[in-house]
């Protein structure tokens, strides 16, 4: 049976076998992540509409204030819980719906179910947040051969930029290597044939011996290398991305998203960011299971 | 002097043929118009255009009248007099399928690819359905079979090219025609001469 | 720990024990009713704007349409599966937050969740869904001598000012009973003694007996008693209420409450109502637990 | 100088000499009006949303309200001043903008500057109030022959519907003659041959004496050929048009059009309407001139 | 007659000889303005809403943008014409109503309908500005001897808090000196004996002899001062003001106003300040007359 | 234990003396509770409030019950039962004007001062009036003689006041009376208890 | 003459001997007023108002001046001058929670009851609190005590009534002190009459 | 399987020169294609698409990688890998006016004729411009000379065709050329594939 009647653009409307089933691996991957530790919450449909929040439905409600619709959970869920955080770490897990009126894929179900975690307060942990990602995507019925682990690191792409240009990165530079447009970015920035030749490897996905050291990014490369290291025996394909996935990203630290092989889609990511509060700011770093893609990807 | 807009594509040898058998002659000074856009003869100035921008030429006034089939009509939204329908280039704007599939909404929007974005949109809600466009410039055949869409819609002249690439007609949407369009200011200023345009393309009164 | 942050008025934040527990009702609610057939479906946040969905967020989307976020699922469930009713009758059940910019009940948390179930083209089964709704409400860990369930008939209180004046009901008159202001009633309504008095005491709660048949609605009010006498038994109270509950209610037919001792406020609910199709229209009958009521009627 | 900043849709920025023309010309045009005892009013730039307000901005205001920016001042003077006329006729004139998000020529001054002027409470008067909008026409400066009036009668095609095929008009019938598709239409409406001719003819412009009788509308025509004749001798030229210029028009009478010869737009209109008040509908008659269209059509 | 039908709060919809009254007026002072090279501007109801247009009405527009109706001329004249400011200095006036939900004042006319005029592009000016318009108010019809200028300098309270202080002024002391709250003040700030009691006679309107030397502005002042000794025998009375009339005005130079003896209100007023562009900032000055108040102080 | 809400303002001399008449002594009790907010008598838990405050209080069932004028009620827009009317403190809520003034729109909102800030907006919405609230704690009658507002509406016993302050009613916009008013729930669990407070207040079933 | 609103309430007495004090007599003609509510004495005339309408009159001219305590002028959002603080009547406005008990939100909007609608809802967001405000007119120990709100938002004097009620102030939110407020404009006009009443309650130049 | 959109226009012969001279043979199974969309050769599964189509086919998935000039990645906001800049077809995306005129606002927005709907109007707004689109099909020449638009936004070769109509750009707006372009997913999952075809179409690394 199908769901018939129009409704509003990028809101979810399920009927049949596909929301039960939905409900099910929901309820698995609450279980599990409750069992680990995370407390649930339950996060608002509205908040008051920040930058981020762009994109989204927003409207002026009656108290004259801009309202929009959550389009995300982690800054959502960060902006709440901030005040919070003044009493010591806290992790915690959610899922729900999310609202955005312009689909990024037109073909799959939009990915408008998210299911996560996050914990505040603690260091690093960018590793822990990718292998319980890809604990959940694996309850969540995905074969791990079915999956590719995309790896960035905020900042690399600016790094780069500055290290190669000896000037603070313009954003449109950023940008152009988020396209992989190699050529345009060479026509704007000169550089020796060397380092030219490494922003290419780097950009094609070539191994970083051929190109870390000549961008000076080496160090932080190393990073990605060994998180590369830890996937392969698990049979999980892994690439590096010199560029972040997503302009605009609130990510500062690690940065990964998981691929499904047919639904060529992000069924799952996440990492590091901060947390800001009156009292200053605090590391965080969560991860999210895209639950009608994964589905999808599992063939449901 | 009526400016009159002709489609240079597929309508162009049918019309002039018709305005020929009714004694208006056109097809002289199209041929020798060469790379010209704007060519007069028989009282006439002719504005060869690309077949879906007649209508918005004739609506913003740029062109006094023009032909152009019901699918640019709509598709462009466009308020323009209809005084006559052509008798030729008659098809049909049809729902089209994988064949032997139904098309469905399963639990998410169903995604259409269409050259005709606006009156795809509009034909679609009006059946009722939840609906995504994909907008393309032509290639919609191989949208649906590669998936790219769960069905399309298009104007199906034979229905050969479809048959080809493993795809039906499901819903017949639209009729379509060439019509002889009008804009409304110009339809009051210039009525005699639209009148005798009208008759030289057929049109008894 | 609490939700701290301000939120938009009438949306849901919910953090700390609370929410596991609220899940875990959740849970097993769904559980019951998909045992018993029903299927889950998942509806959404958003819907065009109807005349009922007054009261809620409202805004003209960028396609210049009034949008509004759902205020309750009955409504919104009938609109968007109408027209998979063609097919045959159906039973659905759902659990979701609702929006309500301007809540009910100050104290308590507003009627933000409800957990519910429909049932499609069949005619009559009131009595099952307040069954099927007690059990709900059970199984959500309330006692039945926690329990007080109020019935009424929609109409009701329209049929007695048609057969006591002779007239159509004017709507301030049926707004009168509402709130059982007798009082001025009788001043806009002459009436004699006798119907006068046992109009008193129907809006007083005495026993039909003493009223129904001098109000010519004798016939109406039997299936309420009846509804009495199968709830007695289980040690559920009940209360006959001859006028709605609420103004501009969808039910058509009975009219159900279940009211918590300790909360004072309404736990479930229920009725029979219509379904507009484009084929006509269909009979429908559903009951519904406002889950955050029933958790804090509990003691959580 | 130009306007460079851009300003949402539909709005006016002017800048440069060509305020000061038009404000010259309004209030030239003004004192006209208030010497012909038309009282000035100055109307709301916001109105409650109606839904003839369709196509202007709309939004909900902090009180929950649609409220809509004005598109067009004749329904907005009526029913703000409805109310005074239980105290009798009433003549008022008018001038500003009206906002249209979505305007329909590209290429001139959107008609976004309305001056004009409505009488209320008497009988019939569109003749008169023709010729008041011709004088407002030359008093803008466009000469009587860069002029052509289009005539029509609001319910002329549905009556010509009617009579012709003996049934109630559907609305797209009148859709169809409004665009003259009198191809489609016999389609749909199989006519006989004398009839058919006869709409032809009169969607085409012909003499009324060529299809007035035949389509059974001699009566209602001759209103309009009465009309032409008046205007002949001042060398304004004239057509009958037999389908309203616009759908969902409000005019329920003579509804006419003045037409520039080299801006090939609408300088100025007017016609017969109701006004509704409490107390019972009443006659209404107005005309406006689009300033801008009006100056363009001018040259300036 | 009366304008009768509600209007959504804060437009003005007149009907009646006041508004021939106000028109005529509004011809006067506009003619007296173009008679004075102040090129007539036709500003948009609507502005893409910036911070300063809080207050008004906002709304989301089918583009996603926020988007505000005018609350004030100034502001969005400067933001409109910015860009012609590259071809050198210009002169502009304008005339028209803004809209503001929540008026000021409840008794009378709100001040939605302002004339006002500007000049970009050269330095100072403000004496000018307020000679001019003073010419404005008088053509108005009001009298010299009801009207009463309030003079004050932008920065004038922060220079006060920050000499006597010796620390930079936080935001809450400005607000209390604009309310005049010595003593408030002079609990937050210790100050010397001396200081104090300047600070108080500067705040209760003392001779500037007694208080600006003290407080350190004297130079500041000795520019109101002679100001006015300008005003005195033309026969209107004058204040120093010591604080701004208004939190988050955009005045940074001269800030005048013109208060009306009966109706106790703001008829005009006006000001330096300063226009962005994008190659830099530029001086400005400007001054507005309130119709609606000047009308009624006049007793229309 | 019935938790009664008990006005302590102008209702409560009358409300005790009708109560006492009908067999319920509530005065002792009152005149003992000296700064007492609670007192329990007679199967009672009296709430001595603010008059303006019972509605509230009912509504949101920090009382079962309790005594409150309607225009209290209405304007709280508190969702209550209205059991009985009782028969005393009958009065009219009314628009009133300076003597010998009509109260008219003048070209923008007329400008109403009221403690009534919604009841009065409400009512005045419904006769078409395009009005302003001042809200005002008490001193109306200066706000029409200073000018403040336009009109006032306030509630009307006897015109004395207002005559003295050169005022007069002009519209009786509505008629106002204490009620015994109960919480829809509490009614329904205390049903018994509730009809025999209504009793001993005079109420006939 | 300078128009000046006088608090009706508590606030009266002190006032009168603060001028008294200085020389300006107050206390006879107000003694005399009877049902009066205009006084002409000393050169002024007097207004007799409920303290809390003091401000409205004022900021909307009904008034020039008038005496008002901070915690009305904040809660009626008056944008008034504030001349000169009295040195009598301070008090504090306090978060006010039941004994023993912390107040915390709990998964929901905390429910504060309060006489001051808008200067508590305004306190209770600048310190991060997401609240829901009872309006009430005065009975605010008891919606605290018998749990209408969670908390209540008033004037806290001796603390006395609150211990009485099991209730204790548990965060100061404001310091509140009867002021001598004017009109702006009428400030300008009337400056010198303004500072003659300013140091007629004791106003130091 | 690689999938490579290939445009079928004025794209494809310089593109099959290329891949032929390192070493990539496309030609022969496009000839042999006839009325196939889909021809498989070198490894590859090609896809016959229109150019303006490639961006949508790539960026939803539809094909791993395509080729397709900047000017329609950018119109059809395409969210797609620009993996290498193809070494021909280079040409500018032009602002054009008629001879001799100055575009600018006139009191109005100023109206930009395009085949570019969304990419001429985000450009027009990066330069301040408050621009109506006019969307046209094909035929910009014409509606700039004969006033439909004010001006065109437009791809300019050699500009002869503008200089026939009377024509001439006036600003450069973008720099175009061809790319070889992936789908992200694609990128990551085919990575070998890709770059192995990259350097057929003469990429370095």
């Amino acid at each position: 049976m199908n769901a018939p009647a129009p409704v509003p653009a990028g809101v979810l409307a399920l009927v049949g076998e596909q929301v039960r089933r939905q409900r099910e691996v929901e309820q698995r991957l609450l279980d599990h992540l409750m069992g680990r530790g995370y407390q649930l919450v339950h996060l608002p449909v509205l908040e008051y509409a920040h930058p981020e929040s762009n994109g989204g439905y927003r409207f002026v409600d009656t108290g004259g204030q801009l309202v929009g619709l959550r389009t995300d959970f982690t800054p959502l869920a960060a902006r709440l819980l901030a005040p919070c955080l003044e009493a010591g770490p806290l992790s915690i897990c959610y899922a729900g719906e999310v609202v955005r009126p312009r689909p990024a894929r037109l073909r799959q179900l939009p990915e408008l179910y998210q299911l996560g975690f996050e914990t505040y307060g603690l260091d690093g942990g960018g590793e822990d947040a990718l292998d319980l990602t890809l604990e959940l995507v694996a309850l969540a019925g995905v074969a791990a051969s079915d999956c590719l682990v995309s790896l960035s690191l905020a900042g690399l792409a600016e790094a780069i930029v500055r290290r190669t240009t000896g000037r603070p990165p313009r954003p449109d530079l950023g940008e152009l290597l988020r396209q992989k447009d190699a050529d345009v970015f060479l026509d704007e920035v000169a550089l020796p044939a060397g380092t030219a030749r490494a922003l290419r490897a780097a950009l094609l996905g070539a191994p970083p011996s051929l190109w870390a050291a000549e961008l000076g990014v080496a160090e932080e490369v190393s990073r990605l290398v060994r998180l590369q290291q830890r996937l392969a025996p698990r049979g999980v394909a892994s690439a590096i991305d010199v560029a972040p996935r997503l302009a605009g990203s609130y990510y500062d630290g690690l940065d990964f998203a998981v691929w499904g092989r047919s639904t060529q889609a992000v069924l799952a990511g996440g990492g590091e960011y901060r947390v800001e509060g009156r009292d200053g700011s605090r590391p965080a770093v969560g991860g999210c299971v895209y639950l009608g893609v994964a589905l999808e990807e599992r063939g449901c | 002097m009526l400016r009159f807009a002709v489609p240079k594509g597929r309508l162009l040898e049918p019309l002039v043929e018709l305005a020929d058998r009714h004694g208006l002659a056109l097809g002289e000074a199209l041929a020798g118009a060469g790379r010209q856009l704007v060519v007069e003869t028989a009282g006439l100035r002719l504005l060869l255009l690309k077949d879906a921008d007649v209508p918005v030429y004739v609506e913003q006034g740029a062109a006094d009248c023009g032909v152009a089939g019901l699918d640019q009509i709509l598709d462009r939204d466009a308020d323009v007099l209809r005084l006559l329908r052509l008798p030729f280039g008659a098809c049909r704007l049809c729902l089209i399928a994988r064949e032997g599939e139904v098309v469905r909404e399963e639990g998410r929007p169903l995604v259409l690819a269409s050259k005709y974005q606006r009156l795809a949109g509009m034909l679609a809600q009006r059946r009722g359905l939840n609906a995504t466009l994909v907008p393309l410039a032509g290639s919609v055949e191989l949208a649906a079979r590669l998936g790219l869409a769960d069905a399309v819609v298009d104007l199906v002249e034979t229905g050969r090219t479809l048959r080809e690439n493993g795809l039906q007609p499901v819903e017949e949407w639209l009729a379509v025609a060439p019509y002889l369009i009008a804009q409304r200011a110009a339809f009051l200023w210039k009525c005699e001469e639209m009148r005798a345009l009208r008759r030289a393309l057929g049109g008894q009164e």
